[in-house]
């Protein structure tokens, strides 16, 4: 492969990716390729597209993870402005997909499918674990073996909530007269306090002797 | 008008309508020896009579104006008769279909009207249908081959120098979240097939919390999740939420011997598969 | 402010935003400034910063919504190697619907059924509007007020177009009058999408000698 060709792909690769790449994750970006660059060459390719910033508003830095495009901080100022003018906004599907896994958590990325009848995007999976409102805490032992997910402390801290508990019921949301899909599975479940007719009575033993 | 001699000559046996593992196949199978999934997987293939046809034209190097149209009604028919002896599922067009070709059909066998009387061809309405359908077609290879977002060219984002200040992340407030889930109940429900159940969170928000524990240690004492601080409803909704996990192949519980205690533990070993999948 | 300043803030801004952006969006960033560029000044910017991109692995492209930088299509093959996960594939029935809301917009449901002779499932038209592919754009006025869909930006933006101008025109597609079937509207047609693993291997053979 000609070192042009090496030049446009690594100068493509940095600027599409949105972490600092290594050199080692470059040259895997050439595995499967008959002729691969050499580490030298990867190098001399970093070298060369950085000495083509000069002039230009932004340089590609090497950071401790490895190497990145950024804006010079000089031109910062009005880089910034594209933000003060408009605020970034979720869509609904995340906040959508957002809601369902706090309320049918811990929740495996097909039911959240099924109820809102559309595929479930692996960008908003991946926004949501970044900014670490949900986790994956557990997996599903079915072929695949899906992951569940379920909320975490930040995003009780965003919500400035103490617990899940404070956050209204679903069936209060829906308004509970048409709210009738299906035979209420635990009615009687809400806690702290359960009501005095509980239809389950169940005793736990701790300690048999 | 070409009807197709050499066809009609054919005795019907002799016609391979599908080559099954190799086998042609002569015979419509009297018992199911075609797995019925792979005719539905056939069937699949197309999307609705109308590519059907255009598929059975197409094979045959026939032109669409002259439609041949007893030819094509046969093959049709043939088609349409092997799915109904498999009981397979058939759409209710192609069964229009069937019904249309049919129709036209008959219509041409007809003797054509006294001379000055300008009767349509009674194949033009169904050349026209299938002349248009290609063209969406086509259309729609077309835009698959566009370059597109995530398949043949990504977007350029370049971090902003860290110097000055982070990119704001957007903000969401509660009413906004609990507006979209509300939507999305309301529209689950237009589904009579999906159930929301009518669930407290309590629940959910146990199961969650067990499972977290799971992930820390693998093997914990079943007794361990049961707080006698929270009084018999939380006793409950532990019990529910443990029950639940064993239902949802999620969890285990194992006892080595009776009376031994009991241990809970993730029915699957670790984050086998990327997290973010 | 001199034109290499304002070619630099356009680049830096151009290439931190992730969604392209038209000039006046671009103008607006320097709305605070004593000394504000022209509309021509910043389009002569991106002529020049269009034309830097000669050789290089990415590229200046208008779309509907405006500029973005964006990586060429020919480093395709190494750039996708930094995601493990595949981009989606969209059925043929998704691709033809969405080609007769291109190109009848504004079309009611019933009339895509009608072309493709069978029904529209919910879900397609679902996927389609979540990605804001397509958008209602009216109601019909006849029983059941059925929503007229039209195509969006974001369709234009996402398949690398500027206009709807740029797709093929229908009538070109396939010749209304000499209508030849052995064009290859079939590309993938012979039992299109088996799974790799298959065991029914069925060929339908329709004209044996």
């Amino acid at each position: 492969m000609r070192d042009t060709q090496i030049k446009r792909i690594i100068e493509a690769a940095l600027m599409a990716a949105d972490t600092a790449l290594g050199i080692s994750h470059l040259l895997r970006l050439f595995e499967p390729d008959a002729e691969k660059p050499t580490h030298e060459q990867i190098k001399k390719a970093i070298t060369v597209l950085q000495e083509e910033c000069k002039d230009r508003g932004i340089e590609l830095r090497r950071v401790a993870s490895g190497y990145r495009y950024q804006t010079c901080s000089d031109v910062q100022p009005w880089v910034a402005r594209l933000w003060q003018e408009k605020p970034p906004r979720y869509s609904r599907a995340l906040l959508e997909t957002l809601s369902l896994i706090i309320y049918r958590q811990p929740v495996a990325r097909g039911e959240i499918e099924q109820v809102r009848g559309v595929s479930v995007s692996s960008h908003i999976i991946k926004t949501l674990l970044e900014r670490e409102w949900i986790r994956v805490i557990g997996h599903k032992e079915v072929p695949g073996r899906p992951a569940l997910y379920g909320s975490t402390k930040q995003f009780l801290d965003y919500f400035n909530l103490q617990s899940l508990h404070e956050l209204p019921d679903l069936a209060e949301l829906a308004g509970t007269d048409q709210f009738r899909l299906d035979t209420p599975a635990y009615p009687e479940l809400d806690l702290p306090e359960p009501e005095e007719d509980s239809k389950i009575h169940l005793r736990v033993v701790t300690d048999s002797g | 008008m070409g009807i197709d001699s050499s066809l009609q000559q054919r005795p019907q046996t002799e016609l391979p309508f599908a080559v099954v593992k190799g086998q042609p196949m002569t015979d419509p199978p009297a018992d199911l020896y075609i797995p019925p999934d792979a005719l539905e997987v056939f069937l699949d293939a197309f999307e609705g009579p109308l590519d059907l046809l255009l598929y059975l034209i197409k094979r045959q190097n026939l032109d669409i104006l002259t439609l041949p149209i007893l030819q094509i009604t046969q093959q049709y028919m043939e088609y349409i008769k092997l799915m109904r002896e498999l009981r397979l599922e058939l759409a209710a067009e192609y069964l229009l279909m069937a019904a249309t070709l049919a129709e036209i059909k008959s219509h041409m066998l007809l003797p054509k009207p006294v001379a000055g009387h300008d009767e349509e061809d009674p194949r033009s309405e169904l050349v026209r249908r299938l002349q248009e359908y290609a063209r969406f077609k086509t259309a729609a290879t077309q835009i698959n081959e566009l370059p597109r977002m995530y398949r043949d060219i990504f977007n350029v984002s370049v971090i902003q120098s860290e110097c000055e200040y982070e990119r704001p992340k957007p903000d969401i407030d509660l009413t906004e979240m609990l507006h979209a889930l509300r939507e999305v109940v309301q529209r689950a429900r237009m589904f009579a097939s999906h159930h929301i159940r009518r669930e407290p969170l309590s629940v959910r928000d146990r199961m969650s919390r067990i499972l977290r524990i799971l992930n820390i240690e693998d093997f914990v004492e079943f007794n361990r999740f049961f707080n006698a601080d929270e009084g018999r409803g939380g006793v409950i909704v532990t019990f529910i939420a443990l029950l639940e996990l064993v239902k949802g192949r999620v969890i285990k519980l194992v006892q080595s011997e009776p009376f031994a205690p009991i241990y809970v533990k993730p029915a699957v070993k670790g984050p086998l598969e990327r997290e973010d999948d």
